[in-house]
């Protein structure tokens, strides 16, 4: 057989540099088709994965990362608490891509109070919920975000309101906010590389479902209920700082946010013309089609401009991490100086 | 209004007590009189008498009582004592109290205007018009409150003869530049002094006189000198959630931090204050995992939150400094007062095996170098390392020489760079390879295919990969042991004082002022020691020896359970447990000598 | 395909092992092998032999190897066995892996499918054509995976003369009432069964002969018998957070309460799933609080996330019930493997001196009658209470006598309600009354005047007024030490089999199946040995005693450190501790009777 | 002096009886006049102070229970997870009127987590947030409700979004938001009495200025600060049920909220038409005057039919915590029962 030059992108890597260890989540999980977009999003964005760090929670969908972008260091942190140690981190040295992998138990239950903190403080990362409605990890009870009158599959009711990421990201400031759902595999890798090109906290609700405990009749979380409910908001598409864009779009029809890099996120009018920029549109939007039970995914609101926590701290351009003993112990005289106020 | 010397005749005429005795303050918090007290600490301390100050202030923010003691000591003893030699009572709330509990002898100032009897013929009763004194000083009454606490300083200074020209460079120093409060205040104080000087008829039996034993000295509270450690120490990332008594830690290296490591606008660090303690341990581990010297400060309440993640620290071998500035209890305990009650929890922390160094400062200077060496250790260790103060040492002025510029540069441990990499045959995230317990690491973002691994719990093998395998358990638990075996050689090691002695006193952080100060009353008593100043867990080698070669030892802890002497017991071999005798403060006061010598006493007399 | 008993050569012809071996499933977990096994396992047990099943599962919920071990036993020893006699491999991963491990003589029973090579001539191999007997038996294909286990259990029964009656009418217990289960299912068995009969032509040296060890007993996993102790302790508000191995502690409950405290559709109970630990801990002090019992459970993350709320329920006196079914590691350690790893954090968790009563239960029986005892003693003592289990005891099948009612009424405490405060000169909530360093309490909404206090940590005097009086601090900590020490004669007490030796072996929790085992070793080797098995902290005195009978003491325990022999450091006159030895097992399995018999006869011998 | 009988209320006690202990607080605190408004509104309502439970977490304000009915029990618990100690002693004792007192620091920052569950689950409880903007009792950092720009009297300038408690209650589905300012007794006082009629969590943010840390110019929580912005959505009255309500209002000019023991909320109109019984609507007001930065003040929403969390876990109708043996063991035959299932 004639070998063949494998297929590489714009750094000069194959796609199969981009993957990872083999998943060990049950087969047709949510979760691994999330984990496959991931993939393919960072290789389409030719991210250097060496510069990437992964970052978890607890939970099936913890694991993933594990299972994604083998050449990039990761932490399975502790449940809950994933977004402080990405915080850390990601001040430690701020080269680093950051990418988080969360769950609805991990975020909206134990989670709750970092995840509102992480978003407020917009650190710069890219957010993901692998939504299924249930802690898939300890077998399947609720989690905070299952819809009133959802059933498990022994019966038992959730009577409690769910919590709904989105909109509670968008209300608190949050600057890249979108849902998607793991059967959309389009939608997701454009809001992946969306969210690869934003500066800033990108939340990605991903309706993900767990086939094991809540894929069944009663579930609003079920890869069926999901596809019969899903109305995306626009058409999303990405389009690199080094591609034109002009030529393929006609005005009117598709809304156009340009990102730091130079990129843009275009995204095409279906039935309404949303406006991603309109906080309060968003928030509006998101409770209205709640209210009325729908499932709505898409790029709710971005502000590309928003300032990071890693900039709002006017933090050295050289990582941290990386400053050794000449950057970090002042001389002698400061010591002196504080001594001498002290006398 | 003249002075009363009621207690003259039971007076015994004798030679005035010469720079040994205490001043107490009786205020309520809120009404300024810090700056007063501070002036009148400093002015003696110029006179290059040995000077302590400590502060008992309550659990609110204004308008409760609050105690501030001043010790002059020729000897160099800076423990608190139980009682003052000189009183002044601001507070009526209190007075009756304070009243009762003066020694026979003391001098009382206390307001005239207060009308009220104080029913004791054995003390020295200075009656001062304060408001009458203090509305000459100062013409402007919203000032006047302030300026009242001045009167007493003149007072004091006066019939104590503190040198006015002391008080007058204190006075400056405390509210540098600002002229006008300088001339109010010193107003005040010339107000003071000279209603003393006129009014005061009785002899005074405490004196203070010039000495040469402060000279180069400084004075400074121990959160202050673990900031400037920080600082020195190279720390980048700062998490921290504010809590009484650690809060002045991290404000402090906030200071100097904007101070001295910012260049053209970029800070070489960076400060969050977390949402809670949870979120400033995990910020600290996820710092300390991507490279960074990362901190954070507490006490107890933090502590306990942070289990879980000191815990995951520990298991998958992330560097981070942790302080804890011990208090007296839980959240509503009594967070204003102190105690060494957490050494148990701060050594164990976390759920499974788990064992964590923990430094122990016993003064500020210590408290400087120990801030520094912990980011060493932590890098080293690859673990997270504690560094336990209290409130004592964090928030009280303690005299001490000058810190001393780093000899050592930093120790960044056991890192493979991308060169290093290229080297090495294979990486091994968790692999035993120097024999010391200790892995080799690499840091995100090293720009070379060998370097990445994925970091998780306990349940990996020596690769970092997933594993269930009850060998590859067993395996990495029994590495960690040993590491923390290694870590007996590079903790501070203790500091001793040996005379061959029968006796050996053990103790550790702030409990060494009181020690020192007991040993020499024993000394006097004919009872010789030795002293053993634990300065961090695990134990050195050299402990272990020293109670060996002991036949008695008094474990001093300030906790009920005896923290420390229960550590020695887990430690040390069953032979010499039997040595252990242990004497316990846990009021929430800092310990005495008179508490160390009776429970010494006790035993040796039986 | 026929069957080559390739080892028989190798095989001394003697008679079978009757009643004393055990079988082992390798597979994947999600693959619906857990009926299988309990079917065969219940055979056996119907069949009067004393048997026991533990399940060896990993950390994800589909595909990943899990091993299941029944131990069928005529001495009625149910701990984990080093190795298994009888192996069904069923997982094509792990194949050549549980190959290499079987010990000579063994008979491995495996997918013939598999197309692979078995390269032991040792052990005796039968290679089942599980594909075309699953087919012939279940011809819908959805169906046929799980049908395929069925086949493995046909095979077994039938080489090793497990009952077919049995077999059957564990089955249909197993599919209770769904007729097209049992039918399917049963046709499977009845095809191994008889492939068996056709095909295998070595001898099988082990075998399963009727005895009458069995009859009455019941069996059960340590979670559920500690939820129906829940259900008759009177448990009244449940607030818990999922987490391996304690969720089906809650889930069990939850359906018991669901099942026998409603009435007319009110509830005599409330359950939150919580949003974590510190809610659930919140809930459960808040519940005790206000007067009701109130458990939560989960395993050593959770207990770590606990830590202050404990803390502050031991210094606020307040009841409650703290469930820790312990595992290994942190979070990311190895949730599925058992481990007695939070024994100390248990005793002592939160900073500041705390210490909390600990129930250890080792067996079922223990689980359901401590689980009971709990309430009581946390309404009797005022303070937290826990009971650790572990994921041996809580998750895996356990043999034991049917439970008894309870014979003692609830005990409430100290609780002054209207009328009792009315006969009463002062209500102090703080106050040492009895002497037993137990205070009196009142509840929220006691409909008397003298009944309000204000709750908070340590900061109060007797009468529960905010106090930062030395004097009040050190009375209110002192009685707390005073109540842990009531504590030592209210726990249950330990179970003692002394024999009047020179040795004892002193352990707890589930280490007591291996124990027992391994005294009766040692006793076969010449070595009577004493057995104190402790049921609870704090150490009961005859648990001193005990040791001072003792020449030598083997403590063992289940994890790195041994806790239990540092908890008896801590304990003990220092005159005993030289006579404590330590056995530690910590790879994450269940203790084997080998482990502690090599632990003794290693120093015994030496 | 001629003896006189005190002024009592509707079940015969003076005001008297519903005080605390002496306030520790500074003086001018504004958490002393919500205490002093709370003493008020419970005599108003004649609520048996014996049935009342007192809840609070650790802060300045989380001191004040000590401060107002001295015949109630109180629980000074721990710092940020009041909410899951109140939800307990609510479960275990359905008898008890619950009032939280918070901190913003307490709510807003470490207690996020546990204030987002509460307000899911509909506890039946008043949950006051005594809202300075910084932490009081650890001396005057700012805490998560802090506004941007707002300025330390140390000069340190706050750069963080700040978490809008009224909206995020209104965002999670709570059943009563309302807004009030310290040095607005009337309305305070109003809003207090409505939120003891209601059943479910009534969320009080109130504006509370520290007199010590957070008074001075360049404040957005002092004194004057608010007292210039305070823009009061409606004038908030309250109706007992036993009182008439038709006489004293014109139609149209006043909205009335029937609640559930009979009582009203009259809500009178001022610069707007409000309905508080819109969520979106809710929603919609909170942004646009944050936005606009004034600040509202009034009843937000309310849903008096809401059904809370006592309710929903269908409670025995006697208290838990008073349910004997007799209730709470059940007989042999279960348990025999039990043991028959698993021979
Ligand atoms: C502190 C702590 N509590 C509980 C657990 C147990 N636990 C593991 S995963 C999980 C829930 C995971 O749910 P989710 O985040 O939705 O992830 P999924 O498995 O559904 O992808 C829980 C409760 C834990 N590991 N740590
Ligand atoms: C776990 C824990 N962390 C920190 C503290 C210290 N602490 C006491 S009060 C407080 C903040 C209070 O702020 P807030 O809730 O706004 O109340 P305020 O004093 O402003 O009324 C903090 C951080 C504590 N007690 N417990
Ligand atoms: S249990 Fe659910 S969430 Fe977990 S791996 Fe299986 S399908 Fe995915
Ligand atoms: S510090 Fe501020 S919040 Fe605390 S009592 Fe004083 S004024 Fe009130
Ligand atoms: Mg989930
Ligand atoms: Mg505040």
């Amino acid at each position: 057989m004639a070998s063949q030059a494998p297929v590489t992108n714009s750094i000069g890597l194959a796609l199969n540099d981009y993957k990872g260890a083999v998943s060990t989540l049950c087969a047709g999980c949510g979760h691994d088709a999330v984990t496959g977009q991931i993939v393919r999003a960072f290789y389409q964005r030719g991210v250097d994965p060496q510069r990437v760090a992964k970052f978890s929670g607890i939970g099936c969908s913890s694991k993933t990362p594990a299972y994604f972008l083998n050449q990039a260091h990761g932490i399975n942190s502790v449940h809950g608490r994933m977004p402080s140690v990405a915080t850390g981190a990601l001040l430690a040295n701020r080269d680093l891509i950051g990418i988080g992998i969360s769950g609805d138990g991990d975020t909206a239950s134990i989670g709750m109070g970092q995840f509102v903190h992480l978003v407020r403080r917009n650190v710069p990362m890219i957010y993901i919920i692998e939504n299924n409605g249930v802690y898939g990890l300890t077998k399947g009870q609720f989690s905070a975000t299952a819809d009133v009158g959802s059933v498990l599959k022994t019966g038992v009711v959730n009577d409690l309101p769910p919590v709904d990421l989105c909109s509670l990201a968008v209300e608190l400031g949050a600057s890249f906010v979108a849902r998607s759902f793991s059967g959309d595999p389009k939608q997701l890798a454009a809001l992946l590389e969306a969210a690869i090109a934003h500066r800033g906290t990108a939340v990605l609700d991903v309706i993900s479902p767990c086939v094991t405990f809540n894929n069944h009749e009663g579930s609003t979380k079920s890869y069926t209920y999901a596809k019969e409910h899903e109305i995306p908001l626009h058409e999303i598409g990405f389009v690199p700082a080094y591609e034109n864009l002009e030529a393929e779009y006609e005005p009117g029809e598709t809304r156009v946010v340009e990102m730091h890099d130079g990129s843009k996120i275009t995204l095409k009018k279906l039935e309404r013309d949303y406006d991603p920029s309109d906080r309060l549109a968003a928030l509006n939007t998101l409770r209205q089609t709640r209210d009325e039970g729908l499932f709505l995914t898409g790029l709710f609101y971005v502000n590309p401009d928003q300032e990071d926590f890693t900039s709002m701290l006017k933090i050295h351009d050289k990582p941290l991490s990386r400053l050794q003993e000449d950057d970090l112990r002042p001389g002698p005289d400061v010591l002196s100086a504080i001594m001498q106020g002290l006398v | 209004m003249t002075v009363t010397a009621q207690s003259e005749a039971t007076l015994s005429r004798r030679e005035p007590l010469v720079n040994d005795f205490s001043i107490e303050v009786a205020t309520v918090n809120g009404s300024g009189s810090q700056s007063a007290n501070n002036i009148l600490m400093r002015a003696i301390f110029q006179m290059g008498i040995p000077v302590s100050g400590k502060n008992l202030f309550p659990s609110n923010i204004a308008g409760l009582p609050t105690w501030f003691t001043i010790r002059a000591n020729r000897h160099g003893y800076i423990a608190r004592k139980a009682d003052s030699e000189i009183v002044v009572a601001m507070n009526p709330e209190t007075l009756q109290a304070d009243v009762q509990k003066l020694r026979p002898g003391a001098v009382l100032i206390y307001n005239s205007d207060l009308k009220v009897t104080v029913s004791r013929d054995d003390v020295i009763v200075l009656a001062v018009p304060f408001g009458k004194l203090a509305t000459e000083a100062c013409p402007e009454v919203k000032l006047r409150k302030l300026v009242t606490n001045m009167v007493y300083v003149g007072v004091v200074a006066q019939v104590l003869g503190i040198d006015m020209a002391e008080v007058e460079a204190a006075l400056r120093k405390q509210f540098k530049g600002k002229e006008k409060a300088v001339e109010l205040n010193l107003g005040a104080v010339k107000a003071g002094a000279a209603w003393a000087s006129e009014n005061v008829e009785a002899e005074i039996p405490y004196h203070l006189e010039r000495m040469d034993a402060t000279k180069g000295k400084v004075i400074i509270e121990g959160n202050r000198a673990a900031a400037i450690g920080c600082l020195f120490g190279g720390c980048t990332v700062v998490a921290w959630y504010p809590i009484t008594p650690s809060s002045s830690l991290c404000e402090n290296l906030i200071g100097y931090l904007s101070k001295y490591r910012v260049k053209d606008g970029k800070a070489s660090f960076a400060v969050v204050q977390a949402e809670d303690e949870l979120a400033s341990a995990g910020m600290v581990v996820g710092a300390g995992w991507a490279g960074s010297r990362a901190m954070t400060a507490t006490s107890g309440p933090g502590i306990s939150l942070m289990a879980e993640f000191v815990g995951y620290a520990y298991f998958t071998e992330i560097p981070g400094v942790f302080f804890d500035v011990q208090r007296t209890g839980p959240s509503t305990g009594l967070p204003t007062r102190t105690m060494q009650g957490d050494l148990f929890s701060l050594h164990t922390l976390s759920h499974g095996d788990t064992r964590h160094p923990v430094l122990i400062p016993g003064n500020p200077r210590e408290a400087y170098e120990d801030a520094m060496a912990s980011f060493d250790l932590a890098e080293r260790l690859q673990t997270p390392v504690f560094v336990a103060l209290d409130l004592d040492l964090g928030m009280n002025n303690w005299m001490t020489e000058p810190f001393e510029y780093p000899t050592k540069g930093f120790d960044r441990g056991k890192v493979l760079d991308a060169e290093a990499l290229e080297k090495v045959a294979e990486f091994a995230r968790y692999q035993e390879v120097d024999g010391d317990g200790i892995p080799y690491r690499t840091l995100p973002g090293t720009p070379h295919p060998k370097a990445a691994y994925f970091t998780r719990g306990s349940g990996h093998d020596a690769h970092a990969r997933y594993s269930e395998r009850p060998a590859d358990y067993t395996f990495i638990m029994d590495r960690l042991a040993r590491k923390l075996d290694t870590a007996r050689t590079l903790v501070p090691q203790p500091v001793i004082d040996w005379r061959d002695a029968a006796i050996t006193l053990l103790a550790y952080g702030t409990s060494d002022a009181a020690v020192m100060e007991a040993r020499d009353q024993l000394r006097a008593q004919g009872i010789e020691t030795n002293y053993v100043r634990v300065r961090a867990l695990p134990f050195s080698r050299d402990i272990h020896d020293r109670i060996a070669k002991s036949a008695r030892v008094y474990v001093v802890d300030q906790n009920r359970d005896g923290q420390m002497l229960e550590l020695l017991k887990l430690d040390l071999p069953a032979s010499e447990i039997g040595k252990l005798h242990s004497i316990r403060h846990y009021d929430g006061l800092p310990l005495d000598a008179q508490s160390v010598l009776e429970g010494v006493l006790e035993r040796e007399n039986a």
